[in-house]
């Protein structure tokens, strides 16, 4: 099987040009492709369309590319706990998109499957249906989503092969394995890269197939975002 | 005028055997502290977790398990994990019998708004648009009124909504009351020490009250 | 979490009645519910609509079905093998419903998804179009396709726990995840049934909220179809 | 003209490095044999696995490991399982490079016909259609003439259809051809002994031949 191994995250995304539509995977902070948006902000470009539930922090995560004016677009679900993202929207230095998180996952997985568009009901009677085509099916009503493609996507796993097979952790699974699917070019970083052969196939969350250049990652922070606890008993 | 513990507690009543439930942020993450063990219910958690289970002790903690509140988590025996797609799959395919989440307003034809407020919170609205579209049983906590007074339950929503026609029931911290498939809340049980007049009063939508209101009994 | 188990596969389809729309998985004879189908033929019901990839061999799987005259209408990809099965077809007999195998196994996705219609280029131009809506996205041509779901779906899974949890094994996984989701009462037997808790919850191929019933089934034939070798080097 | 292994053979060095390939029952089966082993291939069965490694000796026999053809096989170092659907979304999705499958007629606008005979043969097109209507290359392995020595490479297709305009190049027992995108086979090399005119006579659909027409090598 072709080897994907790169040796790390500069050189996995060094040709992402300005303007490119990226997808990064995570939800809040769990997930999220920590080397690869580190090595992004090294970059001198701009004018990206971020695809992700969520947009980081303040100083953490996709936070930190808004904060150096790379992002044009977001495209999301949920886009509090962040303040800069706020002051960027209402001066209008930002444009967003809100989508409601299964649509966003399900026209994530559209785009990686081929199918370029489906019914779902929601946001049916919200601003969300504004432009939508409306179908009611078996009683009830429907609005119409177009797939969402991305040049290059973005993910993170807890392991992989050099075959580009992943397998993630807990729920920082979440969007990963959809936009894995969507990406022309799909990069993922991994905390533990083994031989392809290593992996069970049965537990494979990502087949190789799906991605285009591996790595393995270093130096994960790992953020938590509300650390609740209970006192043990 | 119940506190956001009782709303919690009141609302753990309506919680049936074995359900599926997918609880929001805020009050209805409170309802699990008294939902009682032998229902045997399952809390889903829409970032792609079956089986929430409590908060870690410190040394449990584990970045990579949270609940859609980004708060660390654990999970129960007998858990799954899974992908956002294959999550909203699941509520949206019906699989999810109760989803509990709190609202800024409702309608008294069950329409709900609880994602923005224009010029004001623009949040997005996560997976809130997808539950209140698919669940099949839908119920609200809420305060009944507004800071300064404003009823939030009204004969149609003023903020932009995140669904129509959904809502099937709210525990408010006044009252328990039912959205009626015709449109109008029916006043089903009264918080300690209020009144139906005083409901009647906070309530804009149409109030169908009919024979003797009971009050709320807590355990 | 509730403990879903029930003692055989007798009583977990003592309910299922004539007239029914089952789902059951498999391709060919692989992860097929045995157990299911032989208590099936036991029972005196028939008018049945059975949506699964294949209609089995001639003497064994859902080809049993067929002999019995069980089934009123079969919807699938791929029946050759099959005498009884052509015999029944060409003489009217038993109603067929072709699809291509992906459209089969997203249809039957999408009623587990909440899906009501989707779109996709699988059969565009020929037959299978007949009477279906055909949309153009992006300069290409695809047809519109509806959900399918069933009133019971019967799936096999190698390992399972009393939640429901199930993991298949090798191909045999195919269609039963997708069946399983889509079935109103999914049944669902497995080889080696463990307390809730046994799996590790990151290598559950079906979460248990999908699945109704389980029981472990017991001497399970896994006929091969075509059993191809080659010699020991 | 070529025998079956030939045609497989021949059609072997269409592969390029590090495709992944979908391979039909019958002769496609065999390209498998031809294709070197730095080319790092990964052989997708749409049954739900990538990295279809060679049939199994007896004691590695697996009735839970078959590929679409129903035969039992092995896994190659890196493979992975997934479901039926999961399956169908990496071949519509456009993930497998290359689709090589038999047909019974393909007409010069690239339609194929290979699922059905009228009255005769109604066994279902399996994952043809799907595979036919998104790969982004289709090579075609088939006979070029029926048994009684009717062409089979035709102006239009008699048979009911599979997809259309979807060949992109014909590997058959006496040419090599490629499907033009405005209509037509053009023959690219000729099977050792078989002359330009014998490939003419038998080909039904518009034929375009320009310059010399070589001669297939065979290593």
């Amino acid at each position: 099987m072709i080897n994907k191994t790169v040796s790390n995250a500069e050189e996995a995304i060094k040709d992402i040009p300005s303007g490119a539509v990226l997808m990064i995977g995570g939800f809040g902070l769990s997930g999220i492709p920590e080397n690869c948006i580190a090595a992004l902000l090294k970059k001198d470009i701009n004018g990206l369309t971020c695809i992700s539930n969520n947009a980081g922090v303040d100083d953490f995560g996709i936070g930190l590319m808004l904060k150096k004016s790379m992002v044009k677009k977001m495209i999301s679900s949920y886009v509090g706990e962040n303040a800069e993202f706020e002051r960027q929207l209402l001066s209008g230095e930002l444009e967003v998109e809100l989508i409601p998180q299964g649509t966003l996952a399900e026209r994530v997985r559209a785009g990686g499957a081929g199918i370029p568009a489906f019914f779902t009901p929601a946001g049916v009677g919200t601003e969300v249906a504004e432009g939508k085509e409306v179908r009611e099916f078996d009683g009830k009503l429907y609005l119409m989503e177009r797939w969402l493609k991305a040049d290059f996507a973005l993910v993170k796993a807890w392991k992989g092969d050099t075959a580009g097979n992943l397998i993630y952790k807990g729920t920082a699974r979440n969007f990963n394995p959809m936009m894995a699917a969507a990406g022309k070019i799909t990069i993922a970083e991994v905390e533990e890269l083994v031989p392809a052969g290593e992996l069970d196939p049965n537990q494979i969350h990502t087949p190789g197939i799906y991605v285009q250049r591996i790595f393995q990652g270093k130096n994960y922070e790992k953020r938590i975002e509300h650390r609740t606890i209970r006192e043990k008993r | 005028m119940l506190n956001k513990n009782q709303i919690a507690q009141r609302i753990a009543k309506e919680v049936k055997k074995g359900q599926y439930i997918n609880l929001g942020i805020g009050i209805p993450t409170l309802v699990a502290n008294y939902i009682p063990d032998n229902l045997d219910v399952v809390l889903q958690s829409e970032n792609g977790l079956l089986g929430i289970g409590p908060f870690p002790t410190e040394d449990q903690i584990d970045p990579d398990l949270i609940n859609a509140g980004k708060q660390t988590i654990t999970m129960v025996k007998g858990s799954s994990l899974f992908s956002s797609a294959e999550s909203f799959g699941m509520i949206r395919g019906g699989h999810v019998h109760l989803t509990i989440l709190g609202a800024m307003e409702v309608s008294e034809n069950g329409d709900i708004a609880n994602w923005k407020i224009p010029a004001k919170m623009v949040k997005g609205m996560g997976g809130a648009m997808d539950l209140v579209a698919s669940a099949e049983n839908i119920i609200v906590a809420m305060q009944h009124c507004s800071k300064d007074g404003q009823s939030k339950l009204l004969k149609k929503c003023s903020l932009p909504i995140t669904g129509i026609r959904c809502v099937k029931k709210i525990v408010s911290d006044l009252a328990v009351l039912e959205v009626l498939p015709e449109g109008g809340f029916k006043l089903l049980e009264r918080a300690p020490g209020i009144s139906v007049e005083e409901i009647r009063s906070k309530t804009e939508g149409r109030l169908v009250v009919e024979g003797e209101i009971p009050e709320m009994k807590f355990d």
